[in-house]
């Protein structure tokens, strides 16, 4: 391993398996872009997501939480660094190879309008992994799709719609059941419930929640909403400019920060109670461009465990 | 809601139709010098198309009609006047003049064939009556008046050239580049990342510090309700549900629907003490 | 700048690939050139042919033809005419005025009138002449370019008898340079409003939608919550944004408006590159050919070279590059 | 977030079925359909109902119609029946702009969906062998292609789909792009579907309708085509057609106004039924386009 072991000193309750199921190893992605610059959306990323573990990735945009998500999915393919699924390096693995380990992951995305095909029913949509990988056809598939409607707090007879006759919230479950349906171990949610009114956005993480702990599912939880991770996360990573600051149990994040990053993001949030108004200095910072001229490139950071599993990024002293 | 002045604003019973939809349904609420009101509610509510009408921009542009209430505004000399009653080119001037908006989305709001300066310079030409060079020289002072970095530089430049949170503070100095009593942000920060939405919320309640302009701030967000509002109106499925002092509405909730959206709002610091994820505890679920 | 050359090299190339594809295929068809060049002289004996060849290096092995070509081509020397006996260059630079004057004028009525049109039209989407619009944009498309040239004339020339019937200037036409402008313009009119007609109705209904949309985006609800009038609202705002994808499919329908004007030049007699086209593929004018379809693709490179240009005056987007943000965070 | 969006407004995509009765709602584009269906059945019903031969001179050169023993359409420079030449005149025109449009679709799509679809360097490459086929002067090219090899149906046809197909791979291309970075896009390859799984199913029935409209569009195109090019006497020299028609009568149009007006206004129909029927399927497979 090139990167720092990341590795929680206490592993998440509830899993037997000790091995991790996703091992993220010095992880990069370099877009190269007009005029010979490069966005280096992903810069030595290293992280670790235990059985039946929630790590949520938090960061601003263009910190490349989405472009991590693509890439473990395998999506995109990473510039350097390794992605080991259940001990299964899968990092170079063709479409083909790849197809099998793909039982084992699965993304819901953000956008629940553009997330199912609007010509398909959605109960085609949710039995297509099983029609894919050859799981299951005929009267079977039907019914396994109708049990995973009833998962997700459907009913069975809504498989026979189309995506425009649901709304958002309802979408986001029918995308939660087509990735629940090969049975993985590992759900990507990026930004997953980021577009769904508050009411709603509450019922789906309670549901992924349930479907945790009834499954003992992990989740990628990728999110720019820093109370939602709180709420549903063990442990969390801070991105910025492509890089992990800050990465700890989610106690650690949200109670002891360390990373000055960190503390800003948490200063930022505007908190649902009038009495706990922020007052803030008025500042005029830009979030900066992870995209870089020919010849430049981003200064690696290195991090350092502060206390058992928490990592944070050292910082140059600043006056 | 203990101000005994005449209300600068007072929207009473306005009802708003989109053919068959009732999009807003006989909504009243008033609004004093000085305050920052929060029309707060989920999609669908209403609270933008409710925005849009005090404007009267609701019938330019999509097929919303406002048929029914009054929209009662104090003019600066203490005329009481209902906006629902006068003609377009009454309107034409009101708007940008003494009531101003910005928008959700600063990049697509702003024209992205001008320069931001062009822009801003444009209505107070046509309010103030001022020259080119004049307007020029208001524009690059409301620049600094919210903050904008190298405001003379980026006069000249386009709003692509700028970030998102510049584009912001474009369209806020825009829109209060001729004193207006009433401004309206409608979700003006949904659209920026935390720290930047921060900045802007900052910025705004500094600025109604600074000029006294009363804000209707439209928004889905209880964090930003909480952080900027005097007093909240709340809407769901075209009506108002409950209206109130923050405080009451936050601490005192009257209404289940209220009481239920609150309850589903994450909190930054309310898993303080928690090893483990837990799940909302909403209201009438299963 | 960097562009600039990229862009003029990319067209460069597709040019060379233009001359090279123009080339094989005429020589790889069959027929004999020399057989052509002999007959006009009036012998064809076995001997004649391959003096023929030889003087037009016929004989020489394809490759070597075609390196000789392109090595002309770039000297500026586009061969001689079998059939006049003249340079193809000179004979070329006769009838490209004609064809340039023919096409640009047909072009700017079709975007001037379509883009008014359109616009008009957008700003009251259910009225009679917006329904107007789409009537006559699909009419407008659907006639045969060479139909609606002798409908024309029919109507113009032989009914009300006020404009000419065809070519260029009246045969016995003396007087000054101002009158013999005025002259072409008569001769121009309709064959300019036969090409351009065509375009009109499709400018008209593609800046009709386009500026329906603009009508509906975010910064014009701003210019109106601004106080301005709907006539700068329209005119300034919306307008120059809803011209853009009206200047890229004028431009991607360069090469389609020059087969227009083919067509119409054969009605009218006009004297332009396409009749030269024409009359050179019936005699089997290989250089004159290759020359004219050289000059085809040049015209189509160089409307699309001038729609990048005009992009850029019209789109600061594309002129003006985002700002690099990349600031240290002050913490 | 906005709660502007009616939920009238939101996307609705019609299906198949719903499409259908949309379309039959637009006056126009039943009308186009009707037009469309009397041109088909004049062309390979017409010789059975008016069996003149087109060939004949049946009487004096240039009777005017409604004239003494003229034909319902008058004759031509050479005495022969107009009206037969209308008739018999389509079928050529017809099948070369078929043959055309299918060369055209199976390209444009073929290619527009692999530049599209795999983008980099697949689409840099593609798309640089598309702007060649643009810059080459279309008509000129399929003249210069017509005149020598024979001028045969087959090699019209040939001509006109080498020519027209760029259009169509541009909206193949953008269709695909757009199309591709959708989510549900995404998901399918996130399944493990494979590349021609996700563009045959996934991608390809989203893209058809634009698709379909430009498809309607092209034959119109086609038949403009073919029409200039018999014009110009580079058609297939053994077959009547309405372009040639109206090329062989043009030195007399002045003083015949109807030997080159009827038969133009065969064409003009035929590509009248396909413009309306394009604009038809248009509004119905995107409502929210209405009236554009």
């Amino acid at each position: 391993m090139t990167g720092v072991d990341t590795t929680p000193s206490t592993p998440a309750s509830g899993a037997e398996d000790r091995t991790p199921l996703v091992v993220v190893d010095d992880l990069c992605k370099v877009f190269p872009v007009a005029d010979r610059a490069k966005i280096h959306a992903v810069e030595h990323v290293s992280l670790q997501v235990d059985r039946g573990e929630t790590l949520a990735v938090v960061g601003e945009s263009g910190c490349g939480k989405s472009t991590l998500a693509h890439l473990i999915i395998r999506l995109l393919d990473p510039t350097g660094g390794r992605i080991v699924l259940d001990g299964a390096d899968i990092t170079d693995l063709s479409a083909r190879a790849m197809r099998p380990h793909r039982q084992k992951m699965q993304i819901v995305f953000q956008d629940p309008f553009a997330s199912l095909d609007p010509r398909r029913t959605v109960g085609r949509a949710v039995g297509e992994p099983l029609r894919v990988h050859k799981v299951a056809s005929g009267n079977e598939l039907e019914e396994r799709v109708a049990n995973l409607f009833e998962r997700v707090g459907l009913e069975r007879q809504h498989a026979r719609q189309f995506p425009h006759q649901f709304s958002g919230g309802q979408r986001q479950r029918i995308c939660i059941a087509r990735a629940l349906a090969l049975e993985p171990e590992l759900v990507i949610a990026d930004e997953a419930v980021s577009a769904l009114d508050v009411s709603i956005q509450a019922q789906v993480i309670n549901l992924m929640m349930d479907l945790q702990a009834e499954m003992g599912l992990s989740y990628l939880f990728i999110s720019h909403d820093l109370a939602v991770v709180e709420r549903i996360s063990h442990r969390v990573a801070v991105m910025y400019l492509g890089q992990i600051v800050e990465l700890g149990p989610r106690s650690a994040i949200f109670e002891n920060p360390q990373h000055s990053y960190t503390k800003r993001l948490l200063e930022a949030v505007p908190i649902a109670d009038p009495r706990r108004r922020h007052h803030r200095p008025l500042l005029t910072d830009e979030i900066p461009s992870p995209r870089w001229g020919p010849g430049e490139a981003p200064e690696r950071v290195e991090l350092a465990e502060v206390e058992p599993g928490h990592f944070v990024g050292v910082e140059a002293p600043t006056g | 809601m203990a101000n005994s002045d005449p209300p600068l604003l007072s929207v009473r019973e306005l009802t708003v139709t989109f053919d068959a939809f009732t999009a807003v349904d006989r909504v009243s609420f008033d609004l004093h010098e000085g305050q920052t009101l929060a029309v707060v509610g989920e999609s669908g509510s209403g609270k933008s198309v409710t925005a849009l009408s005090i404007m009267r921009l609701v019938e330019l542009g999509t097929r919303g009609r406002i048929t029914g209430g009054e929209i009662l505004f104090r003019l600066p000399d203490g005329a009481v006047i209902d906006l629902i009653q006068q003609s377009e080119s009454v309107m034409r001037d009101m708007r940008g003049n003494n009531i101003s908006m910005i928008f959700q989305e600063p990049l697509t709001s702003l024209n992205p064939v001008y320069t931001v300066g062009n822009q801003v310079a444009e209505a107070v030409m046509l309010h103030q009556g001022l020259d080119r060079a004049e307007a020029m020289d208001r524009a690059l002072e409301v620049f600094e008046l919210v903050r904008i970095p190298e405001a003379r530089q980026r006069l000249g430049e386009y709003p692509h050239q700028l970030s998102g949170g510049m584009r912001q503070r474009v369209m806020i100095a825009m829109a209060l580049s001729c004193d207006p009593t009433v401004l309206i942000a409608d979700e003006p920060t949904t659209a920026l990342d935390v720290t930047i939405q921060a900045q802007i919320l900052g910025l705004m309640r500094e600025l109604q510090n600074e000029t006294n302009a009363a804000v209707i701030i439209i928004t889905h967000d209880m964090g930003v309700v909480a952080e900027v509002a005097d007093d909240v109106v709340v809407m769901n499925q075209s009506r108002v549900v409950e209206q109130g002092s923050v405080y009451d509405i936050f601490e005192r909730p009257a209404e289940p629907y209220t009481r239920a959206l609150l309850a589903s709002v994450p909190q930054l610091g309310s898993m303080a003490g928690r090893d483990e994820p837990a799940r909302f505890d909403l209201v009438g679920e299963a | 700048m960097r562009t600039a050359a990229a862009k003029i090299a990319q067209s460069l190339g597709l040019i060379l690939a233009v001359i090279v594809l123009n080339f094989s295929l005429i020589h790889l068809a069959p027929g004999d050139p020399a057989v052509v060049i002999a007959g006009e002289s009036g012998a064809a004996s076995p001997e004649t042919l391959a003096q023929v060849r030889a003087d037009y290096g016929l004989d020489k092995p394809f490759v070597t033809q075609l390196g000789i070509y392109v090595g002309q081509v770039a000297r500026g020397d586009l061969g001689e005419s079998f059939f006049f006996g003249r340079s193809v260059t000179s004979l070329i630079a006769d009838r490209l005025w004609p064809t340039v004057l023919l096409v640009g004028t047909a072009l700017i009525f079709a975007i001037v009138l379509g883009v008014m049109a359109g616009t008009f039209t957008a700003r009251r989407p259910e009225s009679p002449a917006s329904h107007a619009v789409t009537v006559l944009a699909l009419i407008g498309y659907s006639m045969p370019v060479f139909w609606t040239g002798i409908l024309l004339v029919i109507l113009f020339a032989s009914v009300l008898k006020i404009l000419p019937i065809s070519g260029m200037h009246d045969v016995e036409f003396d007087g000054g340079l101002l009158a013999s402008w005025l002259d072409v313009a008569r001769h121009l009119v309709l064959p300019a409003l036969t090409l351009g007609v065509i375009y009109l109705a499709q400018y008209s209904r593609l800046s009709r939608a386009s500026m329906l949309e603009v009508l509906q985006s975010d910064y014009i609800r701003t210019a109106r919550a601004k106080g301005l009038a709907e006539k700068v609202v329209v005119y300034k705002h919306a307008l120059r944004n809803a011209v853009i994808p009206v200047v890229t499919i004028a431009g991607l329908q360069f090469g389609a408006l020059l087969s227009g004007a083919l067509l119409v030049e054969t009605v009218f007699n006009w004297p332009g590159l396409g009749r030269l086209a024409f009359d050179s593929i019936l005699r089997r004018d290989t250089p004159v050919l290759l020359g004219v379809l050289l000059m085809a693709a040049v015209m189509v490179v160089v409307a699309n070279l001038l729609t990048d240009l005009l992009y850029r005056v019209i789109d600061p987007r594309i002129r003006v590059g985002a700002r690099r943000t990349r600031t240290k965070v002050s913490t | 977030m906005t709660d502007v969006m009616m939920p009238d407004q939101q996307e609705l995509v019609p299906a198949g079925r719903d499409a259908w009765r949309m379309f039959l709602r637009n006056r126009a584009a039943v009308a186009g359909l009707i037009m469309f269906f009397g041109i088909l059945f004049m062309t390979f019903f017409g010789p059975m109902l008016y069996d003149e031969d087109p060939n004949d001179i049946v009487a004096r050169p240039f009777l005017e119609p409604g004239t003494e023993g003229a034909p319902a359409m008058g004759t031509d420079y050479l005495g022969r029946d107009v009206l037969a030449g209308v008739i018999n005149g389509g079928s050529t025109t017809l099948t070369v702009a078929a043959i055309a449009a299918v060369m055209i679709v199976a390209i444009g799509v073929t290619i527009g969906a692999l530049a599209g679809f795999y983008g980099g360097t697949v689409d840099t490459v593609l798309m640089r062998f598309t702007e060649f086929f643009q810059v080459l002067p279309a008509l000129l090219f399929a003249m210069v292609v017509v005149t020598l090899f024979e001028p045969s149906a087959r090699t019209i046809s040939i001509a006109i789909g080498l020519v027209l197909w760029p259009s169509l791979a541009r909206l193949t291309r953008a269709e695909f792009l757009r199309l591709r970075n959708l989510e549900f896009v995404k998901a399918a390859r996130a399944i493990g579907s494979t590349d021609l799984r996700i563009i045959s199913r996934v991608i390809f029935p989203n893209a058809l309708p634009p698709l379909i409209v430009s498809t309607t569009l092209v034959m119109g195109a086609a038949i403009l085509f073919e029409a200039g090019l018999a014009f110009l006497g580079l058609g297939d020299p053994n077959t009547l057609s309405w372009g040639l028609m109206i090329g062989l009568n043009r030195g007399n149009f002045l003083n015949a106004w109807w030997t080159v007006t009827f038969p133009g206004l065969a064409i003009f129909i035929t590509v009248l039924s396909f413009s309306l029927i394009g604009d038809g399927l248009q509004d119905a497979f995107n409502p929210k386009l209405r009236g554009r």
